[in-house]
């Protein structure tokens, strides 16, 4: 098992896991429109979540599109 | 009413519809659709795996442009690392810059704001930017490359409207990319008047999202913006300080 | 939006028309059409042999309820005699009431006007009274039994807009007439303020007839009017000292 | 001839002029549409100006609608 | 500051001071002499035999000249009936009129103000009206022989300050008695404003009297109106929507 | 009035007068005597040999501390080399800061702005900066900083007053610094009103020295500043939309 | 007895009573000043107080100068 | 002789020239108060105007107090 910050929170991974597992994990559409994914600040293009390996104590953040002003 | 020319990309609708506020999908998409608007701003923010229905489709559904925002963004360095996930989420290289400098006025931060602009716009980013009404970081922005400038009437949902017209003439005076008033708009008349100003167009949220019936005020504000967007071409007469007879003074009866 | 009532008679449009100033009967009767106003407001001046065409048949073509008005008088017996010979010449009991007082200002004359009004009612008349922003003045001309109040912004054809919001807010609160924000208005923005405020309709002619584009500013008076009453309806938002956000303040990311 | 202030100036009637013919004087249409005739202040309704006559030393005023604010 | 001149009669002070509101003779006595005052009113009521101290000794001992006011009254006969009380009770035939149409706004009505007028003059008083701002009411007064004109800037007690410097304006320039703004002041800037617009003084009371520190109020409207006095005097610069540089433009040093 | 304190140094007058567009020295003299002011700003130019008369001995003459500007400069680069020559010409490490963003509005420029204030107060000097009136940049310079926030009403020379009340509030509720209303004053309302926001003090010189009579309006000022600080601690009246009587509602005499 | 509206109140006064004798009922100061009287709202001016007799029935307006705007 | 550039002229001082002579050359105060002068844009304190030699091509400003806002 691997451990990354989650948006904001500590999120237990397997070991192996991808952008694409965090991506999920959070519960973003499976698609993954209007979704966009971070490693400590870095977009991760959609294209790479799935070969973008996790190695724990980072930072992702998985952000999609909401009301705004 | 001709069309709205941004970075060649032209709009039918001279206003901008912010989605932030509405009570409810329903309400946006009643809303959204009486404004007339074709273009819409977006926030980013953490997946919320509990919210229901999807902000995309509803506004496809209404045939809206989307541009994302840097919302809640404090330093240049955020909003840049905003912008660039909003691209790859949205697949648009638009976005509606906002770099706030203090949380109790949501005024932007200029010197940050600038920085922000002139990355973006390196980053081949259509940027524009949400600015104070200073005619001098307006021209900063336009000299930094963005496809538009944005002044605000008053700070954001204050529902002020135009605190200094007089700032807003010597913006659009200079400026030779459009100027779209962002922020303060209250009421139609607010939205009237920016147009008259010579503003290209008006951005607004929570005029329209909390006002006591949003569609209804989406309407108001629609027919708002066409007003002064004619009035402003139709040429208005001059202020006068004395009277100005309308019916002739010749001819008048002596019937006593 | 719903039918303006006046003494039991329903109008469509809440945008009145002035037909004085036009540059010519083309350009009324573009303007008046453009304008969709329903009633329209018109002289009486000896006959000019030389004149040409027909504003009554260009009204009619253009469906207008017509109101005569006794722009003119300075006193209530010349104003009395106008109304008279206008029911005469124009079949109707309506009256457009005008006493000057000063032919500098154009302002009306406080003590003549009540006298004449109260005359008129005696007398059967349907009596609009253009009245200056006094709310007692306008209650005593509600008491009098004038069927609307008709309250400037400003002094006629000065295009100053609404000088005094606030008088112009106590009469709409104590009236139990509508109330018409007749004479200064000078762009869109003005007839939707005049709205927002409450009025029930608006009246206005050199705005219209002596713009550079007499038609296309007729549009925008229609368009303001209508946005001003939706507005008025829709609830505004309040106004705040500082800001309010419209994008989420949850779900920021971290990302630097 | 008599002669009355017609419209403000002193204009010549033949004798037994009626304000019908003061109308006609000034040009007003026939038809009378949208046009009043005053005599000495007191409106005459339409219907009368022919059984109306002048005297003479009268103010008449016919008037017609035009644009007006 | 050249003196203040009002039916022949002299005063060097243009701040004229109603004494209604003060919560003590102490607060009244030390406002009084703060703000200069050579003219105050005062109110006639009942004889009330709890009442304690005589504002008329502490008047006297300021040096005031005054005046007595008609307060309460809503039409021309109470106002010429307590106007005649008041000559008798204080033996002068100076009276400010006051005829209150509307117990909410306390705004004037202008009928039975004007006939109130025309009776107490005719009997011999010097009349100072308390009028709306309708510049052809205030000619009427005047006509009607008034030594003054005294147009509210906006409702008594409100401190809405100037609410239409526009009729202000319109009534100096064709005013050829004094002009004294009256009511609705509610700070300095506001006196300043009103002499600047050309009034020759200014009468206040509530604004001093309901200050949290009266004195210091008194003090401040002493020199806001010498202020507006010296202003209007001095010549102002003009009003220019461009900058125009204060330190000259030649000779600047090239140290880069 | 209490003294005002800028860096530790305490000044009797609440007014400070820029020396630019006097017509003569002895016009100056006379104005500078009859302001009261204690702080006079002086520019730095080429050295003219045909100029007669000391201005440096006339502020001494008047007991003015004097403040060099770094008026003409358009980056930090230029404003920094202008202090310093300023400190050597006049041995003092105060500086009045303006680097112009724009020739014809004269307004600042922010970035470079806030770049000369964080070298000036690194090299020493007792900043002053001449800013815009954005909270954000006020805040800004606050923290890198200076001894003071002088933000401006209106453009310099424009004589347009306090275009934007709202932002000089924030303003003035957030520094921790004084905060001089520079630029833009046109007559001593204007002053009396930047005083009752919250000011500790005003700076103007061309509503002096270009008024047809500086030496009057010079005076007017002073007492405008004098009566706006007092009328901000006396305690306004709040403003009520409807009127509330200044004369007693009881005791009223039934006479009629 | 009689009786007199004074300030608004029925009030008793010995038969034979002055406009004076209301004017002390009220409780205004000796000498008068800034004191006014009125019967049925007609002025009485101070040198007749004493000589001016009530009948009853009337009004009596008793008036001094307080603060006022 | 060597010229310079004096409050943007081009001027000639003798050889061996000094920072005072450019500042009397453009006729400020002898004491020099309210007067700074710079080299190329650096200050010469006054102290040191009699002992900095120019050199030539350089641009020297001497600058005055002047009315100011």
């Amino acid at each position: 098992m691997l451990t990354v910050m989650l948006n904001g929170d500590a999120h237990q991974l397997p070991d192996g896991a991808t952008v694409l597992d965090a991506v999920r994990a959070v519960g973003a559409s499976a698609d993954g429109r209007g979704v966009a994914a971070a490693v400590d600040g870095e977009v991760v293009p959609r294209g790479q979540w799935e070969s973008r390996p996790l190695s724990g104590d980072e930072r992702v953040e998985v952000l999609q599109a909401v009301q705004g002003g | 009413m001709s069309a709205l020319e941004i970075a060649g990309r032209s709009f039918e609708s001279r206003l901008i519809i912010g989605t932030g506020g509405f009570r409810s999908l329903d309400a946006m998409r009643a809303a959204v659709q009486a404004s007339g608007a074709d273009v819409a701003t977006v926030a980013l923010r953490r997946v919320d795996p509990t919210a229901r229905g999807s902000i995309l489709e509803l506004l496809d559904d209404c045939g809206c442009f989307v541009v994302p925002n840097t919302a809640g963004c404090f330093t240049a360095r955020d909003a840049v690392a905003t912008a660039r996930l909003a691209r790859e989420a949205l697949e648009t290289d638009w976005v509606k810059l906002e770099v706030i400098g203090d949380d109790k006025t949501l005024l932007p931060d200029p010197g940050e704001l600038l920085d922000a602009a002139e990355q973006l716009v390196g980053d081949g980013f259509t940027v524009l930017p949400y600015t104070n009404d200073d005619p001098v970081l307006a021209r900063r922005l336009e000299d930094a490359g963005c496809a538009a400038v944005m002044p605000l009437g008053s700070p954001i949902g204050s529902g002020m409207g135009i605190a200094n017209p007089y700032n807003l003439r010597l913006i659009v005076e200079a400026a030779r990319v459009p100027v779209i008033l962002d922020a303060g708009i209250g009421t139609a008349s607010d939205a009237a008047l920016a147009m008259e100003a010579g503003c290209d167009a008006v951005l607004l949220a929570s005029a329209v999202s909390r006002a006591e019936d949003p569609a209804v005020m989406a309407t108001a504000m629609r027919k708002a913006v066409e007003a002064g967007y004619a009035a402003r071409r139709a040429g208005r007469i001059p202020r006068r300080l004395y009277g100005e007879p309308s019916s002739p003074v010749e001819g008048v009866a002596e019937l006593t």
